[in-house]
């Protein structure tokens, strides 16, 4: 890390692409909370709360170290976790990453880890464990996520001197994450929800979402909050996070339009549900794209996107897997669909813009050592997990909902009937 | 004194409310509840699935009237309800023995 | 364009204010959403959902053209649709304009085309076919708002040599666009209330709005969204941006205050459903103004919008014209309060300020030709979508809800008993 | 104030984070406004929103100049009311403070105001008049917050050459409010607590919170607002905003682990209201510490005040005073243990950290002054609009539920069963 | 066995359900419901616009009791549950023919 | 004709709408209730204090039969329904004079 000097103009966008990323935890929260029953939305929640709360303290404790540090042996396969274990030498108002304070790159890249572990949790709602969820995440994001970003985000000599494969030695194009963050939660999510298996009900009952509004307004947070995580990829003020803006809204007003066509014409109505999932996968995709196409790529990118995004949500049901909130189908699918057409249409590196197959091989090697050691790693954690302390709660529990359940509380009293009456002044006034 | 209860399409009740208002009943009791019954539910088709629905939203509605009014009662719903089409509801009479008004004590039909 | 160097402070502030103005949309659609009845809330965000979609596909394949390329003949009425269609020379990395990446300025300025379509239809609420609205919406983007936006953003030399005739030859105000974005959205709500007529019970049932605490929230968003929107029209980070954001906030603090002393002395009691309305007159008025008044000027117009919009809502009762979210009492009258006071207290310009009535004519003639423009446009538009594909859905649609009735969805599910059975696992999964 | 030049980069900064600072309004009405029964939620945004209004106007008028004008015969007690009134020579788009747009630090500043008046709310739900809660409001900016903000906020020759005397005579240090704003606002709302007596059912019934899932999202909002409200307090884009900024990730992470393990080791569950509690307890305890503590130091305060706010959530039971939303447990012990702890972790001057006790004897005197002061002048306060207007509705009132005896409104209409007729067409069309 | 039917302000609730405690009834159902009656409605003005609100909310409570209970309970409930402004509501019994507990399959009295 | 009321446990209701299908019962009718009985609700614990909850949410079925499918519709009730743990609910059953069809005005048994 060169002692360079601070750039304002950089800071301050950096800063607010800090800010924005972490908004996407409660974007997220809503969005996964309003597409459950009335009676796993807090758990829903929790678990992304928790997700963040626990990935963050690991972040600062040896996190950063294992994406950022000096790639051990040059393997390009993970970081030294001692170079900056507790962020030695970060934390201060002094040092500097690029342009911009260390701290504000620490902050900004430690919520990407939190998000990954957070979107997973869609494929298992209502039914796992809180503790056990929190263990999962806490290893997960240690034995997956900080390896799998050492490969895809560590360049070399921008942290450390040495980095990771993907980015150094495959050269596979990934601005903001389709393969780190994307195909991985995406991954890990159909693991896990092989592992943990079928809600009781499913396939038999629909399970509407229990309330859309909170669902659009978290795709609508999720969507500002997505400008700082690409925008902000740019790790800079400059051009190319002007570019990844622009392209951030183009892919997914055009990914609306295509997820909403798609039910038109095969359900008869487009509906809310729909266009919330279709502003998600525009996100998805576009996220490794944001910087390596124009503004017709990223139109194509989104309708694409959206299009397949939308025929995949029946897979589940076909194939028989509970991936509840469709965690495959938007972010594995819309991951690998970014990832792959930059091969196509990326300025000067897309088959059909000038470039060779060669980036389109590239991109697939990269999707696809992504897409299998997570499924394999987050699978034999899953397994783990339940053998040892079990993932899933009691079918009772499940049945009169894992709120009620697990945390003790409802969503919603809309009545004040069902208050009940204290016994003892408090107990924790006693302590 | 006859308790009648009427299940009705929500979007009757306020063609209902008229139409007792209109021939005197001043006091009813409205809650909402969900049925099914000949209509049987209907089929749905939500992101790429299809299923049906069973329960479907309904109105009840409770009415306490002397035994006179019994009969020109249940003619009012019925017609102010009816829409024809299939789900239209049920309306059946119960036997009260008593009624009380809370607030003064009254008892029977003076009660209503 | 001229070829000028990057300002990564200027840069920073647009890239956050594009993302500010998209998050409008989100803020709209629950202020929206939150004030129809349960059965509505999902299409009246899909409206908005959708208009930014479409309006954003159409911005760029054309809409940047017509309103920021050179005016046709000198005219002032209309830019070259060829120059920058589909963003020609604009979406990459090294495109300039001003001291910011061309990418930036074309997101921001397509984000005030989106919210402007999508601020209509809360005049329409309950009782549009959505097909036709998406219809109604491209249409109108096209020949209403771009031209529009032409005469009053475009100004000379800034993207290209000739702009609009408001900007360059009438010499009007509008910072953010009092006229082009509210006025011109208000007196289209108007044109579209009239095609479409009166729902079924108005001005016999309440139709209160179902969710006050989104409403609230909504109005939340809007301001936050609304500094973007207002000091983000500086298009830099300076003095000129930082007067208009402190305005945006004193303008909206006198208007909740006046709207409330309206409702407490006419009505009895101060309404939740006043402040939010109240934040969002203060908003309008001062959005034109904000950079042309000192904080007691703003102090001024907020309390006069809030004011005169509280007492405006009653309008639709006796006129009979069914613009279900005051679109007109808000928009029209806010934006009209806002550009003409500019002409009273605006500094230096305005007659209680030192100038003359000079500016005062120019205002009015600004709001006059946008405000009929806008109307004779949209009835137009409006009744021939209506004569075509029409426009409304039926009596039976509007009374079981137009949610279930357009959207086979229901906003929220509270109770787990109304879910229904599978038949069949799944079409999707057949495609 | 010096006509210093506009740095762009901490320009755009500013602006973000007044912007940021606005939207924790919205974020502290979902986080109050959720956890209040569902009578009780219009009243308790409504609170929010007109504080807000109010304070912003007096900010404008006296309030800055109050405490940014120079201190009065250099006491350090209070400002300077002429020197700004009305923002006399700020209101500008030449004015500069420091390295940024005059008016932009106003708008920033001023919104600290209004939301400590805010965050007192909490205290008094469900039973206090509206019109005695915005008399109370602008009587305790005025004489409470404005005179403690100067001791606080107030540096020599920032704004004006003299300021106040716990920031330049004292020397402890709070970087973004922890004393004038949290332990400020939690004595006041003991206080007012104390005066307006307890609900009825107080202690009988359990009183929970009716829509959890926005107690969840205000909680979100706050967090990302807070970024502001702390790396804003650097008042530039540098290494100090972005210590600021990773520090209020770490310390909010810590709290919110912290909190859940005391719920799940006290009540056997670890719940959502608790994970929303610790959001704000980690954000309120390194509010003032956040440029004063590495990311370590960070995760220690955070610890500390989510383990600590979560014991003394009981105390209102035992000491039987009805702090109905817990602003004492969490903002009033948060701020004393962030405040407190700087002596013991702070870098350099910590006693844990090489300094000796001397700063930890500062930060005491520090927080017992602002603590007294609040807590008396508050509760006189109090007292006197009781006295004369009196402060709380009746019995009656309070039963029905204050929105809509006060109000007039209920939160939500889930039904469309109980909407009434209209009588006349509108009496707002007849004025 | 009589089913008693009450409907009821909903800030009596608890008020109620304390004294039919106190007098040994510790079983009951209750739900939500609206109403009107001789109370009509009240007059509102929102957003400057006047107009009635005629159904306001209810409580319904229901509890089976043993014959020789019936009088005692309404007692009970008409005296906890009365403010004497209009609008208190309304309680009337029905005959019912059987009653099962569904735990136990147990019938009749026992069965309560 | 009667009137066969239910109060069941919420998790229980696809159970019991199974059975009845199944013995050729198409019609019915459901509503949200809470309630307490001999279970006399809970203890919970929730952010440091104590405190019962006595009411705790149930499902109302409501199902008109012919007189003589009381007794086996009873049945399939009960044992559709029961878990075996308190809390299960009661069935009982009212005599109703009259029942009509609201779309075509039946009366009586056909009407139901
Ligand atoms: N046997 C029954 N017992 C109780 N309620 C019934 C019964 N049959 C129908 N209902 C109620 O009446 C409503 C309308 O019944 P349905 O048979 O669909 O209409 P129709 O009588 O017009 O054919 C149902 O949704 C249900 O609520
Ligand atoms: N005839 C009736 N049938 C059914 N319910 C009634 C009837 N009259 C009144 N109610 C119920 O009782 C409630 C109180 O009745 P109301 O006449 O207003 O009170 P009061 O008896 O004190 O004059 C009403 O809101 C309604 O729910
Ligand atoms: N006397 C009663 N009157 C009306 N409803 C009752 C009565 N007793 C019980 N219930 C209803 O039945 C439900 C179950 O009753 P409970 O006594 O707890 O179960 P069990 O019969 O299994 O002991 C209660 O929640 C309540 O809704």
């Amino acid at each position: 890390m060169e002692q360079a000097v601070i750039n304002s103009g950089d800071t301050a966008w950096m800063l607010m692409s800090a800010g924005l990323v972490t908004l996407m935890i409660p974007g997220l929260v809503l969005f996964y909370g309003g597409m459950v029953r009335v009676k796993s939305v807090l758990n829903m929640m929790m678990m992304s709360f928790g997700a963040l709360a626990i990935v963050f303290v690991l972040w600062i404790a040896y996190g950063f170290s294992l994406v950022f540090g000096d790639s051990v042996n040059g393997s390009g396969l993970i970081g030294d976790v001692t170079q900056f274990a507790f962020l030695k030498g970060l934390d201060n108002s002094e040092a500097v990453i690029g342009t911009i304070p260390a701290a504000v790159f620490v902050g900004f890249q430690g919520m990407f880890a939190a998000i990954t572990v957070a979107l997973i949790s869609g494929a298992i709602a209502d039914r796992a464990k809180f503790g056990a969820w929190l263990v999962f995440a806490g290893i997960w994001a240690t034995i997956v996520y900080f390896p799998v970003a050492h490969w895809v985000f560590a360049f070399d000599d921008f942290v450390a001197k040495t980095g990771g494969w993907i980015a150094n030695d495959l050269g596979a194009l990934d601005f903001a994450g389709g393969t780190a963050v994307h195909i991985n939660a995406g991954a890990a999510g159909l693991a896990l929800a092989l592992v943990l298996g079928k809600r009781v009900g499913f396939g038999k009952m629909p399970m509407r979402p229990h309330n859309l509004p909170l669902v659009m307004l978290g795709a609508g947070l999720l969507w500002f909050g997505w400008f700082g995580f690409n925008a902000g990829s740019a790790i800079a003020s400059n051009g190319t996070a002007g570019l990844a803006l622009l392209n951030t809204i183009g892919a997914t007003a055009a990914a609306v339009l295509a997820w909403l066509l798609v039910e038109k014409m095969r359900d008869g109505h487009a509906t809310s549900l729909g266009a919330a999932s279709g502003v998600v996968a525009g996100l998805v995709a576009i996220t490794p794209a944001c910087a390596a196409v124009d503004a017709s790529g990223a139109l194509i990118i989104g309708a694409v996107s959206g299009a397949l995004c939308a025929l995949s949500v029946g897979l589940k049901f076909k194939f028989g897997f509970d991936d509840s909130l469709d965690v495959v189908a938007v972010h594995l699918v819309g991951g690998i669909v970014g990832t792959i057409l930059i091969g196509f249409v990326g300025v000067d590196v897309g088959l059909f813009n000038g470039g060779g197959t060669e980036q389109l091989v590239k991109q697939a090697i990269g999707a696809g050592a992504v897409l299998a050691y997570s499924f394999v790693l987050s699978y034999v954690i899953a397994k783990l997990v339940d053998l040892t302390i079990g993932f899933r709660i009691s079918v009772e529990q499940e049945l009169a909902g894992i709120d009620l359940a697990i945390h003790a509380e409802r969503g919603y009293e809309f009545s004040d009937n069902n208050q009940g009456n204290f016994l003892a002044s408090s107990r924790g006034a006693q302590e | 004194m006859k308790l009648i209860t009427a299940i009705l399409k929500p979007t009757k009740l306020d063609d209902v409310k008229d139409a007792l208002h209109a021939v005197g009943i001043n006091g009813m009791t409205v809650s909402e509840a969900s049925g099914f019954g000949r209509q049987g539910g209907h089929t749905e088709v939500y992101r790429g699935a299809e299923y049906t629905v069973n329960l479907v939203p309904k109105i009840r509605l409770e009415v306490l009237v002397d035994d006179k009014d019994v009969d020109s009662v249940l003619g009012v719903i019925v017609k102010s309800a009816s829409t024809g089409s299939i789900g239209d509801g049920k309306v059946w009479t119960t036997p009260i023995d008593q009624v009380i008004r809370v607030r003064t004590g009254e008892r029977g039909p003076e009660a209503i």
